[in-house]
């Protein structure tokens, strides 16, 4: 099957879908859904093969096509059907496709009146030639909720970059934390994991009592077990821990 | 004050404003009534639209603003050496749907659309182009979207009643946006905001 | 090119110039001669005193310029003044911490902007935005701000609850400039014909 079509082109999955159903010729009140649903797999393949980039919302419409097309498939329930009819399972999907053939329309309408600033342009008033507005001056300019909410997004995001600066970082060595480590170990034959980490707020800090826990198992004055997956990680002493000392210069490649 | 005079003056308000020349600004400054006002502001549309000059007086945003020919945009664009824009389908798109839907929210833009919006919708709130109206009252309060007086400005409309008729292929049932709850079109006539 | 349909053009080039039009330029951007240039700019200037318009052609800085004329100057000056007053950053960013941390005093806001903010907060006052609810109840009783009805008229708000939160700002990505094809899009953004 030839597709001449250009594929990363499709703004989302209605789009393909009304793509497909022109291109097909298909009644849209009465959609083959077996077929549509065919050629939108064999699209959505040919996308994947490319390497494009599908965006979750063309997987999510492959899941309503496909549920769409198993709920036709079930036999009706002839007593039930008497009650009350069953909704055509494609209803919603026909709405959605009418409805946003609407806008793609009026889209390009929009498009191909006279814009500001491309066919049409004004004259540009310098701010020397405007001057200062009187004090007096009873209006403010309408100004919208999105600049006021984004000018305190700014305020705040301006002092997150300064509270850098006045907190001072407390480093913490892969060693010390070894240290501090094997001395709760000293009291007890084994810690979770979990208690290890309690007291620990900052991510490089947790990123270095990692790094410590490796180094413990790799220097084997630790090891880590785990019962079953998902479960606690302990982490136990190896016995005649306490007589190990560790160097500084033991510790390669961290400080 | 004769008229003929009048008309001068508003016609000199016309090349020094800034945007687009309200009647009302017009009544308050010359301190005369509104009605005579827009009487002055139609006629001098008037006149630019019959004779043949380089630009014309367009009502725009609820106003009236001196704006050259679509058919001179060629050489107004050499001269100032500007390129010609584009807009992406999906920002027209976009801008669509919150025109004659709003007040709308982000999640009936994305049911309508098929694909999210957030990344549209924020280069349009950035743009000024659509805004934050405020809060629609259903649960979880989501912010609501409609168009800006600079989107009018943008696409040379003097109101939303301007807006190219939807082509009614088949209206969306009620039912199917009731949890998206999408508000009537009728509102967008209605609210005063945007009109003049 | 006919003259009518050239003077219509450079007339059009006369309302977008930033500064005076010179011959030269009109000829090599028309791609014509100069003295046809100089010919249209002379009838414009001649069209323009001769009729009684809003403004004239004026002979400046080597050039032709629109202008308008002495006598409406002090209608202008008053339509001028009568622009609606401009936010400023300052006194935007400070309307948010007031809107957003209320009830608020000065040292909180000067502390989350950083600067001091008491010529700001003293302005957004004088004009209704923020009022004083009262004094807080700590040592040195500082004075506490809130935003006032004003404030929610300004903005087109029922109530405080619908200001925008700061989640559902974060939750709109960063824009994304691929959604308006670059070209002009400083144009957009800094062209005043949009500002209503």
């Amino acid at each position: 099957m030839a597709y001449e079509i250009c594929l990363d082109s499709f703004k989302g999955p209605l789009d393909l879908l009304l793509h497909l159903i022109r291109k097909h010729e298909m009644d849209i009140y009465d959609i083959p859904i077996a077929e549509i649903t065919a050629q939108y797999l064999a699209t959505l393949e040919v996308m994947q093969s490319l390497n494009l980039d599908l965006a979750g919302e063309f997987l999510l419409m492959a899941a309503t096509l496909l549920q769409i097309k198993s709920r036709m498939l079930l036999p009706q329930d002839r007593e039930e059907n008497e009650e009350a009819e069953e909704p055509d399972p494609r209803t919603e999907l026909v709405n959605r496709l009418l409805e946003y053939q609407k806008y793609r329309e009026v889209a390009c309408c929009l498009e191909s009146l006279p814009l500001l600033g491309r066919d049409v342009f004004v004259r540009e008033v310098t701010p020397a030639e405007e001057g200062r507005p009187q004090d007096e001056s009873p209006e403010w300019e309408p100004v919208g909720l999105f600049e006021l909410v984004a000018a305190f997004h700014r305020v705040l995001s301006g002092r997150e970059e300064e509270a850098v600066h006045e907190i001072t970082r407390e480093h913490l060595s892969v060693t010390e934390r070894i240290y501090q480590i094997l001395e709760a170990l000293s009291d007890t034959p084994c810690l979770a994991f979990s208690e290890i980490l309690a007291d620990v707020v900052s991510r490089s800090h947790i990123i270095v009592t990692f790094l410590a826990m490796l180094e413990l198992v790799r220097m084997r004055l630790a090891r880590l077990m785990q019962h079953n997956p998902d479960h606690v990680i302990w982490i136990y002493a190896v016995d005649g821990g306490e007589t190990v000392s560790v160097a500084e210069g033991q510790i390669f490649g961290y400080s | 004050m004769v008229t003929a005079e009048l008309k001068c003056i508003v016609e000199s308000l016309l090349l020094v404003a800034h945007s687009p020349v309200k009647a009302d600004t017009v009544a308050l400054i010359l301190g005369i009534e509104e009605s005579r006002a827009v009487l002055c502001l139609e006629q001098l549309y008037d006149d630019y639209a019959t004779g043949y000059r380089g630009f014309v007086v367009c009502r725009v945003a609820g106003g009236y603003q001196f704006r050259t020919r679509p058919e001179h945009a060629e050489w107004i664009r050499k001269f100032r050496r500007s390129r010609p824009f584009r807009f992406s389908r999906a920002a027209l798109e976009t801008l669509a749907v919150v025109a004659y839907r709003q007040p709308v929210t982000r999640a009936e833009i994305d049911y309508l659309r098929g694909v999210d919006s957030s990344g549209v919708v924020r280069t349009l709130l950035d743009r000024h182009l659509i805004r934050i109206l405020g809060k629609k009252d259903v649960p979880g309060k989501p912010v609501i979207y409609g168009t800006s007086r600079e989107f009018l400005a943008l696409f040379g409309l003097a109101d939303l009643t301007g807006l190219p008729t939807l082509k009614e292929f088949n209206e969306l049932p009620p039912e199917m946006l009731s949890e998206l709850e999408v508000g009537s079109q009728t509102q967008i006539a209605s609210d005063d905001g945007f009109l003049a």
